[in-house]
């Protein structure tokens, strides 16, 4: 394999393998654990504006292929992750992307602006498409208008590194939202969030996740989401961190070929960090 | 995850239970549990608790219930086969002394190994069938009471009037029963949930706390002391 | 396993297991190899208004999980179907059903009034989403006006057997599509047709599939199929096909539980079609 | 698909070529084929030329190339263990006496079954490396000519100079030579696309006749008369 380092939004980034927002947690418990250096990036889980406990259990239901999760954002909130978390994270040993969601345009607004007040991390990645939550960030991804309005926002706020928007699966008018992608500024498309899945225990009737659906990922939904990231690149030169079933060093090459610059690995890391950490190095290095 | 051979399985006459011992010696507490994959599907891992360790042959078991995807790969396996294992993980049991032990179902199998690792003031093991009965009865400790469906492994603990700490695996119902009822002394309750990393990263196992927060089973527990577990949870 | 006959749309079904429109092609080599009796129902490949060749190869790429199939409705045309295919169907061990697509709402009401003239055949269905092709009938099912037309038109010249709509598996506007089918006189709701997926080979950069996409089905799919299914069922009391990712017995109740009355199994059919009779057979007897 | 048992395995020492054989009876043509699945995954089956039968052993065999998903399930397999099969199907070549035979690849597969059913007027396999070569020497018919990669399995034959009916299997571009080139005869080629059922249902496989329709390879096939195909495809 030959080596394959990438530049991203100005990043130079020497893998294209990076790990997505939640899977790989805080980055605490990684950081301590695993040699993150030949990862592209590392994005720590969404954090929101106030502590969140997340959503009741069970929280996962695995699908032979894939696991559906529920987890509902847990997190502690802004002020505490930067007070008692941020701080374990630095220096971070790879790039270190930040996720952040919020109901409301002030609230994106207002974390950004936090945010810009803060070094060490050189990415803000917006989830605009969180599947376990009833509030607006769940489907602030799937309006046009509203995306651009979020991203204008932060932009003025958070003015000085580049700005990632994570879209979700299902998007009515996917031409649209990237459309408000590029006038509002964002330099990233991160595709895709998790689709919503289900399954039933057939012994009871009832579902198995507590709040019934959850977001789906994993090597089922490759060839989905290969097609959607190809119908991205047809729109737009915006640089893309692809994920959503990607498992093998092959399987970031295709991801590559539909139009992809980084690849994220989200359940693989969360079953095996080291070995994601391996995938990056061979790509890192060109060895194999 | 790592490879690692197996070195043994043998099945309950009903094959309902499988006791798998796999060619690693990672150092494991009582109470710890691994994550186990078998080939490439289904792809995430389960958790089970290391039931034995043998330093000297350098091999770790687990007791296994029949159940769902994982058996059905399971069962395709040979001696010299390879599984993919990652840990140990979790916090274990503590090292108290003498404990007293009441499991239900696969919860025998930490107890098991608190019980190869220490003396124990009693051990009460509750199980599904006579043929599970047969089966464990070599790898229980002597003196072990054990029950028989329908009979409730909890009965006969509170029956016993024993007192002391207790140390508790099984099914939640189980685990409750004896929250609300055992009163001779501290319990430390091993829980199960769901997981799939089964090391703190991606937030899937979550239990309450009787003051509010939230616990990841995997990395903070599994095993609680029972006075902090909330059983259940509130918005 | 309990014995489960249906009723839908006023037909006695015996099993809940059917084969769906494609995969079990037009249904005389089915019918010559395999014992078909058990199963609740069998659907012809949808045809079409004229003869067409169908799509270049390669049609296939598999996935692991599942296959991508991009065959583009290739069929004799309604005119050949009838003078030499159908009459080797008949009389048809099961309830058959027929799926047709045209590109437009004349095209449908022509060969549903032709249609309506042949006796053998027990309920229409409409294939308003194939996505292999780039005509009209590819989308229609995502728009909840043309579906609509489409439907008024076909029940007029279609009146006295029962209609079933097949939807695509991404429709922006879901409810918007079902309220049309309830108000046009849908009897039945087909959900859902394949969703558009891509494999490329990393040796040479290329897709797999000549036309690039294809239509994914197989059990990756199950635990998406099974939220759309749930989502549908919160809308409408009409009865429902499920399809997409069912693969055993278990797989069916699974189906039913999250709403639908009958299951299609596309991709095992296609691979073994006596299992899939068997596990027909299950339910309609009760054996197992 | 039946369930069938893994009677015996043997590698090229390249590891780059199977030769898998079966306890399966089903009575076969030489040129037919099998869809064949190992486990539950990958889920869709592939075609594989059947090889070799041994009416008395009651064992069918078949010759594979490594490559993809299949390849890593069929590498787990111990004789003994079961593989899942579908078949025989297509129609096979027809019953012509006295045949040249033109194999490339694992194209010769099919093509040492015709051998082995009738005396065959020559046999010209092209291999990929000298451990492919070694490996199906002792299947192939004495007198075989074998080209080994970079060399051309049409050029030998061509230049051979051979007379009469030709049954061809191979790459694509292997069978485009022939086709241009060979003017001693009629041609039979058993053609290769990708399939999913095996016998006519999806329509996955097709291939275009001169005259404009559409053939499918698994039902109609895979052997066609040469000037009966059409190599491209025109809407
Ligand atoms: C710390 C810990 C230790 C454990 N130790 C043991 C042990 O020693 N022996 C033992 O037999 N089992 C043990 N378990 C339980 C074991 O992990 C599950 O029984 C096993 O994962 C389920 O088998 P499966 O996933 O192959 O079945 P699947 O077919 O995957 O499960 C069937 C369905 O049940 C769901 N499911 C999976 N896991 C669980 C679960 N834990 N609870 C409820 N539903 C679930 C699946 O998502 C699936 O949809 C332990 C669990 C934990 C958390
Ligand atoms: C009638 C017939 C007879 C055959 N006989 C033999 C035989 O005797 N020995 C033998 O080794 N092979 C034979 N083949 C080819 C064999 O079926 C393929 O090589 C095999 O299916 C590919 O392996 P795989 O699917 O496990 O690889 P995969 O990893 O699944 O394939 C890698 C990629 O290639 C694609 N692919 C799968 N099949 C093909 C194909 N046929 N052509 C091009 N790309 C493909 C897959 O979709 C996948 O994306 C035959 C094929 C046909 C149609
Ligand atoms: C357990 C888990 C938690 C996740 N949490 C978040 C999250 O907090 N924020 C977010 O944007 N995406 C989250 N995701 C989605 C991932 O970032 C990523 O989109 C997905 O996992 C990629 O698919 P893959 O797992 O198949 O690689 C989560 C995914 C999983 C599996
Ligand atoms: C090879 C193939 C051909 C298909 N052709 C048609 C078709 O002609 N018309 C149609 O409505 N659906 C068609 N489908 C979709 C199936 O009817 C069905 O929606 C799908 O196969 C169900 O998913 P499953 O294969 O996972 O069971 C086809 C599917 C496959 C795999
Ligand atoms: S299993 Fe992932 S946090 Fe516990
Ligand atoms: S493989 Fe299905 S029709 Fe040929």
């Amino acid at each position: 394999m030959a080596g394959l380092t990438v530049a991203v939004a100005g990043l130079d980034v020497v893998s294209p393998v990076i790990i997505p927002a939640g899977p790989g947690g805080f980055g605490t418990e990684l950081r301590e654990r695993y040699d993150l250096t030949a990862l592209g990036a590392f994005t720590a889980k969404t954090i929101t504006p106030h502590a969140r406990i997340g959503n009741p259990p069970p929280r996962l239901v695995d699908t032979g292929f894939g696991l559906i999760n529920s987890i509902g954002l847990q997190n502690p909130g802004i002020v505490a992750f930067l007070d008692t978390v941020y701080p374990t994270l630095l220096p971070f040993p790879t790039h270190l992307f930040l996720s952040i969601a919020g109901e409301t345009v002030n609230e994106f607004e207002d974390m950004a602006r936090t945010l810009a007040g803060v070094e060490g991390f050189d990415l803000l990645e917006l989830n605009l498409s969180c599947p376990n939550v009833e509030a607006s960030c769940g489907v602030i991804g799937a309006n046009p208008q509203a995306v651009h309005d979020v991203v204008v926002a932060v932009r003025r706020a958070f003015p000085d590194r580049p700005v990632a928007a994570k879209l979700p699966f299902e998007v009515p008018d996917v031409a649209g939202v990237v459309r408000a992608c590029e006038q509002a500024g964002v330099d990233v498309l991160a595709l895709f969030n998790c689709p919503h899945a289900a399954r039933f225990d057939v012994a009871t009737g009832k579902p198995f996740l507590a709040r019934v659906t959850g977001g789906f990922s994993g090597p089922a939904l490759k060839p989905l989401t290969l097609a959607k990231i190809l119908a991205v690149r047809s729109l737009t030169h915006l640089p893309i961190i692809g994920m959503g079933g990607a498992w093998t060093a092959d399987d970031v090459l295709e991801f590559r070929c539909a139009g992809a610059d980084l690849v994220g690995m989200g359940l693989h890391t969360l079953q095996d960090p080291a070995e994601v950490c391996t995938i990056a190095h061979e790509f890192a290095t060109g060895s194999s | 995850m790592t490879d690692v051979v197996v070195r043994q399985m043998s099945f309950s006459t009903d094959r309902s239970l499988l006791l798998l011992t796999v060619d690693w010696r990672a150092a494991a507490r009582p109470g710890q549990f691994a994550m186990l994959k078998v080939g490439d599907w289904p792809v995430v891992p389960r958790p089970f608790s290391i039931c034995a360790q043998d330093r000297e042959a350098g091999t770790t078991s687990f007791l296994i219930r029949r159940r769902g995807l994982l058996w059905d790969q399971l069962l395709r396996l040979q001696p010299g086969a390879t599984v993919q294992i990652k840990g140990p993980l979790g916090n274990g049991f503590p090292e108290l002394p003498a404990p007293l032990l009441v499991g239900g179902g696969c919860g025998v199998a930490p107890l098991l190994f608190v019980a190869a690792t220490r003396p124990v003031a009693g051990f009460y093991a509750g199980v599904a069938s006579a043929a599970e009965q047969a089966f464990l009865a070599p790898l229980l400790p002597a003196g072990t009471v054990v029950t028989v469906k329908p009979q409730f492994v909890t009965d006969a603990f509170l029956a016993s009037r024993s007192a002391g700490p207790v140390f508790a695996c099984g099914p939640s119902s189980m685990l409750r029963v004896l929250a609300n009822r055992y009163r001779g002394g501290p319990i430390w309750v091993s829980l199960e949930e769901r997981m799939a990393c089964g090391e703190g990263l991606c937030k899937g196992c979550p239990v309450r706390r009787r003051e509010g927060s939230v616990a990841l089973v995997c990395s903070d527990g599994p095993v609680f002391p029972e006075g902090e577990v909330s059983w259940t949870w509130q918005d």
